[in-house]
């Protein structure tokens, strides 16, 4: 459960990129974000996982209330969520399978349970014959599989994920979204910013299109569109 | 946190020495020359010390004794030198031998003096060591006040800048090591910043997928630690092995007279110790404390 | 006039990325790279502007061999081709003027024309009113929209562009697709290696398919896909 | 390279230094902090030199004229004196002259000795300087090949011994002065790497977009120049304070007899020359070859 009352944002440098944003979101939900490039979508998405605070407003994920939340305790939120950025996010040092297994490390998993289910992931995005390989050493689309890795290794209750399909071609975009389905049937809530047309309006969910900073509509099993 | 963790993290450490190995090699390098420049000054100043130490030692006290003191007035005035305060020793010095220790002073010039002998101009005299050279001011006052004295010598002048001069020097030597010390943690600390401002991002990344703080921070304590232990490693070797080498050959010519360097042994142990301290907690309080400004993601 | 003769690419790694590519685009093309994700789209990019050297074969840009290309002049090669990067690579302290004015000031172009231009092609990607924030300040499709400007500011003879609309929005995707057609229009040749069916599908132009290193396609006015 | 690409490049190493404030910062701390140490052990050195040369040219060749030497043949023995290799100046010293110096040189002992003026043991003499105290012995013995002189004597022995610490000393302050400035370049260029190996991504960026080597390079090395100047102004400003403040204050008492500290000018303007010039050398060498690095892209 995902709740957002009356959300701004203004960044420091005084852009306005959310403006009262209410939303609220089931547990178990599959949500798409959509909206033009600079609505918001990101800004919106960063406050969940709190890398970014609200100026104003409140924000409820699963009973715990982001404003009050102790700053310690922020790790413990975030290895409940599970994060595909935008910009991947991976560790340029780490290897692909230390860059998955991480996010098993920071819950002190055994280390034969981190092996098994890291190379299970990689398995799914097909990328377990690289796993020993940097980050710089893979192509833009493999990249952002080694991210969509890492966000859902941990079995999370929601995963986020940033235009996940960005630097994907159709066929494999298609196989991350029956990922994203298949954990979202097992009970996680999903919530996904995209520019993909072709997917929001064949895997019909609900979408929420932001626009402006602004919430412009929300709509179960909504089409691509941010028109008001 | 549990077991696996600390040895993870131990693991991480290391690892994160190799790789960013350019980083570690900078820091690692950066705490040996400075760790050598502080040894080598150590080595120096406790030197100093000591052969200043050596030289101060030297001053005694002259108490020439009455012409015509009974021995059992003598005994009388020993006893009373060795109850004053400060007092180490108290030696007998006949006036011939006084005359024979002055006549060798004076070098080449002796001869022309040898003549003195049938003349003796001396009297017995009594030689006191105050049990610290800073006392034999003091220690020359108090046997001032006693009876069958005729005069009493101490090198007044001499004694005075002597220790005008030692005082400076110990002054300077502290200020030297105290300032060095100061500058290698300086430059050892920011050099490690430097390292883990340029892993800024990295430690971001790890607090956003979930990474509490002492998780991110043991593996740098861990590689501070390194740090300075593998810092110290040179510098260690070369000063122990370097003075060694010094003192086994060149022991004597270093000396003068009376005051000899130091031997190599507890010396170098010493000084090994301060080095890898240095190093280690320098280390560890730069990595530390630099990781921390960017924990706040 | 790019030429590709028998290029092979193998990594240091070892991966094999490109093998035995023949590829010869006219002057003033417009052409598409497709091709799954890790097929070597941007390998093959990465060789024309010189980031990588090919194992094996022969490059020639405009009369140049890139094979014999000494290392001195390989920044007048790369002023000639303007690069949008699939990771954007904008410089993270300057300002996106500066960013794009950048590509100018290495030209040594005088101060009031480099001005006048970078604020030209900024209001064309529309991002006039951001000339003065850091890349870290934008959002990911503005961060692509400056590497698209700062690709074009400077007139160059062939642009090549990896994913330009990897985050952007659809429409957003169609005023590039526009810019670049315009400047095609202008004799610029164009090289863009895409995941973009529908645009590449609407708006036909030569279609090159790369699969698993190989050129399995090479089409005037074809379709997006990449089966044989 | 055009003149406003000249002026970009300087503005752009300015700015640079804004930009990466933090790394800035640090290094400038570096350079200070090391210029400062290099700074004071050079006024340490320069300053013990010269306490050294005081003291060796207190070395002096003493002549003792044989009894009987007619007035003439003495003014011959002067003349011949003179005449010898590496001799600066040759004075006349009664026997009562030399016996009041020798006396006075004793203390309190001294009054002993009154009885010795009726005998006088001392001969006339010359007292011989030599232009290079380390000639005296050489002096000395060329001297001893003349005629009419009853002895020689030069303190041997100690002279020796002096010389031997002097060459001691000196080669100690050399090779701590060589040693310092040498880790002084060391860690700025040490550090100025750090900095510029954290924005290596940046300067591969500048190449992929048609930079050329050149246009790169010369905001760093305006970056370098301007951290070694600005990393300068502090220890040339503190060491010619305190050092102006030292000599107002206490030039006294850290002199000794003859030998003074060296007065504040030129001295501290020749080491803020040496300070700068370290500074902007490092400051630009290490900028410079740490960009190289990363040029081939
Ligand atoms: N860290 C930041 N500091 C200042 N302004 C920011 C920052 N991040 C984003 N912005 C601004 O906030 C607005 C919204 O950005 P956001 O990243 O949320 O957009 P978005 O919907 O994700 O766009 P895109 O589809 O291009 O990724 C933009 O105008 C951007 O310039
Ligand atoms: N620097 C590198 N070192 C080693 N291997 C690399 C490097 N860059 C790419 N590769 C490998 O070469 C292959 C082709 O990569 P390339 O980036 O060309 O793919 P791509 O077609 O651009 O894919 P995408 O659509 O995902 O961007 C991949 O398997 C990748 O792992
Ligand atoms: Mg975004
Ligand atoms: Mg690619």
């Amino acid at each position: 459960m995902i709740e957002l009352n009356n959300v701004s944002k203004t960044y420091a440098n005084g852009v306005n990129a959310l403006n009262n944003i209410d939303i609220f979101i089931e547990k178990g939900e599959f949500v798409y974000v959509v909206g033009p490039s600079g609505a918001g979508k990101s800004s919106f998405i960063k406050m969940i996982y709190r890398e970014e605070r609200p100026t104003e407003g409140s924000i409820q994920i699963h009973g715990t209330d982001l404003m009050t939340l102790k700053e310690k305790h922020v790790p413990f939120l975030r290895r409940k969520i599970g994060v595909v950025f935008q910009d991947f996010k991976l560790l340029p040092k780490l290897s692909v399978f230390e860059n998955v297994a991480f996010a098993l490390e920071v819950i002190e998993e055994p280390k034969d349970v981190i092996r098994r289910r890291v190379m299970e992931v990689l398995d799914i995005v097909k990328l377990k014959n690289k796993a020993r390989f940097l980050p710089d050493e893979l192509s833009g689309g493999e990249q952002q599989r080694v991210s969509i890795a890492r966000a859902v290794v941990n079995n999370p209750r929601v995963v986020i994920a940033d235009e996940p399909t960005g630097n994907l071609d159709p066929d494999t975009s298609w196989e991350i979204m029956e990922i994203l389905e298949n954990i979202n049937r097992n009970g996680t809530t999903v919530l996904m910013a995209t520019h993909n047309r072709e997917i929001v309006n064949a895997i019909k969910k609900r979408v929420i299109a932001i626009e402006g900073g602004r919430v412009v509509r929300d709509e179960p099993k909504g089409d691509y569109g941010y028109e008001r | 946190m549990k077991g696996r963790t600390l040895a993870r993290h131990g693991k991480e450490g290391l690892k994160n020495l190799g790789r960013n190995s350019w980083m570690s090699f900078a820091s690692i390098s950066a705490v040996t020359i400075m760790l050598f420049v502080v040894g080598v000054f150590l080595l120096l100043i406790v030197n100093m010390n000591s052969f200043i130490s050596s030289v101060e030692e030297d001053v005694e006290v002259q108490v020439y004794i009455e012409l015509g003191t009974s021995d059992q007035e003598q005994a009388e005035l020993e006893q009373q030198l060795k109850n004053l305060d400060h007092v180490e020793s108290v030696t007998y010095l006949s006036k011939d031998e006084g005359l024979d220790r002055l006549i060798d002073s004076l070098g080449q010039d002796s001869e022309a003096f040898e003549s003195l002998r049938d003349e003796n101009p001396l009297n017995d005299a009594f030689i006191v060591q105050a049990s610290e050279p800073q006392q034999t001011e003091a220690v020359a006052e108090a046997a001032s006040g006693l009876s069958y004295i005729d005069s009493i010598d101490y090198g007044e002048q001499v004694v005075e800048q002597l220790f005008n001069v030692t005082k400076i020097l110990r002054i300077i030597g502290l200020v030297l090591v105290a300032g060095l010390m100061f500058t290698a943690m300086f430059l050892i600390s920011n050099t490690i910043k430097l390292t883990i401002v340029a892993r800024q991002q990295e430690i971001q990344i790890m607090k956003l997928v979930g990474a509490t703080n002492s998780f991110i921070r043991w593996p740098f304590f861990v590689e501070g630690l390194l740090l300075g232990v593998f810092g110290a490693v040179i510098p260690i070797a070369a000063i122990t092995g370097g003075y060694h080498y010094l003192y086994t050959n060149y022991a004597d010519k270093l000396s003068i007279d009376f005051a000899e360097i130091l031997p190599v042994y507890p010396l170098t142990l010493q000084i090994s110790a301060v080095l890898i301290g240095i190093g280690v907690l320098v280390g560890i309080w730069g990595s530390i404390t630099s990781v921390r400004k960017f924990l706040k993601v």
